[in-house]
């Protein structure tokens, strides 16, 4: 668990292309996320694809500037970072039509296929994504046995996981 | 007297709903994944329960940023599909069990858990992807299902022990329901799987296995993770591994594990399955083992085994 | 370093907002419970919290039988006042103070605690009488408040001990919080009173003394109080005193108590009032003595005064 | 705490004249406690009242027969005996424009005037209100010192509570 302080250093910042959505972020984009929620509506889906920036300057006028932008421009990293939260966001990809690959392909700038081909190669590698600082970049998890060979490893057979 | 004979965990992708939903199941890249479950529905089948717990998180579904709770146990007669951007899944409506539902409330509150109750929820792929996966597509599901969404979309998610506690308290809530009921626990989500940021797309297939192999031998050990750890090493959204720790502090300390399978990728996620039995009890065993016949092979990939290392080979076939 | 220099307890009986809004707070009936709170109101005038925390209940305003969260924590910027069924109380809407409540929450569930947030909440008299009672009829209340809605409707509410505990994760959370804050914490409702069924009107006057002697001296003790022995002694309704634990817990075990007054009755209901404050810290008072100065008495009742014998005689004046 | 047999047993049932609004009790109220809170909006309060009946009938549908009839004729009792909660039914009173003393005083069956009289008394006396079963007829409460003589007392100052 985090300390007090760890929680005030906000700890999970370290780990690299990560918006943790936490009670800052939330706060900060709740008419982001709000928005993002009313496209669950088809009658506003409609109104949306209608006319994006009037369904925005109407219906959540407390949107930041930068917040508007981002969903104009379809910024999905830029909105996590303005405090969407990506279930929230995924929302309005699905509003356009594209598949959840697509705002995958679009936040880790790459093409869709690549990100598809990533995929079936068997995902991202945790070595080398753990840490900004650098601090963790090495560390495995505490319950991966390997990286902390035990006595039962004797058993002979290695464990993989 | 009620009592949990055995729990399940297993991933909730989204997408695994829509292949159902689009009959895409018999595309390779699917029948992967829902060969994994065929022994599965086998076992559920013998098993018989008359009650599932469903443990899964809500997606921004029924919960907005407006209300976050915790811990929402549903205490409904029913749990409609929600709506989550193209009409509700074309599934049958979760039939809730509010006697048992209700009991369980109110035996954990007076042990100090703090839920929120629902008498009014609808249902996500959180819920109704796992009941797939373990029931395939009846008309109706066979048996009630009681909805238990936890918060893992706004941090903090509820500590992994906390969790585990609640599984405990849950399990002491069912022993102290007067009629004779069979309850499977399932436990939903994960595993490692990013779906946001630069970093999307994270599997972390060594993490994973050492879950599940904690997750059936030292579930105490899991609970010391930190939400920390697990965002770095399973990924942001990863973190809803929590949850599986609530099936697994329902179970005795030691379990049967009489199933698993694991394969990359369905989407954006890593798949883990897992079934654990309670251990014989007052001379009769709690509940079926899976069928080892009939399960069909098809194609070039068999029907993933019961053991363990069988059931890795395959995993490693699987990913290669 | 925030801190929680004082706590204070308050009855929240609706019939006292339904006074004030209706400018009867001068008739006889009404005076005996006003002048009750003019010296705690010259005492917060001299604490000038930053920050109030409101422990209260929502009284079927903001919740209904669809969502019944245990503790539900208000994170927004504003809290408007409810429609309780004659339109929304003329009183100042409720400014929260987000960046606090936020950090409170997140501790607050890293400690196991399984908070409902809501950054969406409308607030009934529960927390707006006692507000009032407090800080009279501002234009603006003069600080934020964070709400925090407990539930007390739907059996069981969270235990004594629960309660107690929460009280003092909430402090944890407030001392880990960097800007300099002095927060005042309120415990509403109660006293005795049941308003439902035929022991409708039940006053328990000696429990009711019991439990602010106890309350200051050995909260603890009122931590046991099953719900079943709350309820038999002190109404139904008078389970709600399980809220002042949140804030007893909230202070050091050994406080000083400032002011009591109790009187009965207030509509059907026991009023109970203290003012409870953490002792020296770092050499310097944590908060202001009430004044002795300038309250006037008024025809034949005299202020309530500071030592508990005298309040105490008063009470005796009251009911007699 | 209650223990889980006594929970199942529901010891509260002990309790004189009270209907603790427990789960069972919510359940079996719900649609009528939801038909209480649809009186908050004057819209339907207005509707309410001009046909009592037909507003049940077209809006809540799922109300018992005999949750209907003590609706219509205002039974309070009947009301809680059938699953709803006090805060939810002086709702329906309110839209009466009752004040909460004249549901009081049906519910206790006696008249406004000898309700206000006995809170201004100091309300009714726990002694003889605790237990239908007797068996707690005579406890006090585990908090209340006088009842319970302990060393303490001997301080001098007889407690008064
Ligand atoms: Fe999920
Ligand atoms: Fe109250």
């Amino acid at each position: 668990m985090a300390t007090a302080k760890t929680r005030v250093e906000k700890d999970y910042d370290d780990i690299p292309g990560t918006y943790v959505f936490d009670a800052d972020r939330s706060r900060r984009g709740y008419h982001l996320n709000m928005f993002c929620m009313s496209l669950m509506k088809a009658e506003n889906r409609k109104a949306f694809k209608a006319d994006e920036a009037k369904y925005l300057d109407e219906r959540f006028p407390l949107l930041t500037r930068e917040q508007r932008e981002a969903i104009l421009k379809r910024q999905y990293n830029r909105m996590l970072e303005l405090g969407g939260n990506i279930y929230f966001t995924a929302k309005l990809g699905a509003t356009d039509g594209h598949p959840f690959q697509h705002l995958a392909a679009v936040m880790t700038g790459s093409t869709q296929q690549d990100y598809a081909d990533l995929m079936l190669r068997g995902g991202r590698p945790v070595d080398g994504n753990r840490s900004r600082s650098g601090k963790y970049a090495r560390a495995a998890s505490s319950i991966v046995k390997d990286s902390k060979p035990k006595q039962k490893a004797s058993k002979g057979k290695k464990r993989r996981g | 007297m009620a009592r949990i004979i055995a729990g399940v965990t297993s991933s909730h992708v989204p997408a695994i709903g829509a292949a159902i939903d689009n009959h895409r199941t018999n595309e390779p890249y699917w029948q992967r994944v829902f060969e994994g479950f065929e022994r599965s529905k086998e076992w559920i089948a013998k098993a018989k329960p008359d009650v599932v717990i469903g443990v899964y998180n809500d997606h921004a579904s029924a919960f907005s940023v407006e209300v976050i709770p915790t811990f929402a146990l549903g205490t409904a007669a029913e749990f409609p599909p929600a709506d989550e951007g193209w009409g509700p899944r074309p599934v049958p409506v979760v039939q809730g069990h509010p006697e048992l539902a209700s009991h369980i409330a109110q035996s954990v509150i007076l042990d100090e858990f703090d839920l929120t109750l629902c008498n009014k929820m609808e249902v996500d792929h959180g819920l109704t992807v796992p009941l797939n996966l373990m029931f395939g597509t009846p008309k109706e599901w066979p048996c009630p299902v009681i909805p238990l969404a936890v918060n893992v979309v706004q941090y903090p998610p509820p500590t992994g022990h906390r969790c585990f506690m609640l599984g405990k308290a849950i399990r002491k809530a069912v022993e102290s329901y007067p009629e004779d009921l069979k309850v499977v626990i399932f436990g939903t989500g994960g595993m490692s799987h990013q779906i946001s940021g630069q970093r999307a797309g994270l599997i972390n297939s060594k993490f994973d296995h050492a879950f599940l192999d904690n997750l059936t031998k030292d579930p105490k050990k899991l609970t010391k993770l930190s939400h920390l750890e697990l965002m770095r090493e399973a990924g942001a959204e990863g973190v809803e591994m929590v949850m599986w720790l609530i099936m697994r502090g329902a179970l005795d300390d030691k379990v049967d594990e009489v199933y698993r399978f694991y394969t990359v990728p369905a989407s954006n996620t890593a798949v883990g399955h897992i079934i654990l039995e309670n251990k014989i009890k007052g001379g009769k065993k709690t509940s079926a083992k899976p069928a080892s016949t009939k399960s069909a092979s098809r194609g070039k990939k068999s029907a993933p085994k019961m053991k363990r290392a069988a059931a890795r080979q395959k995993i490693e076939r699987v990913r290669s």
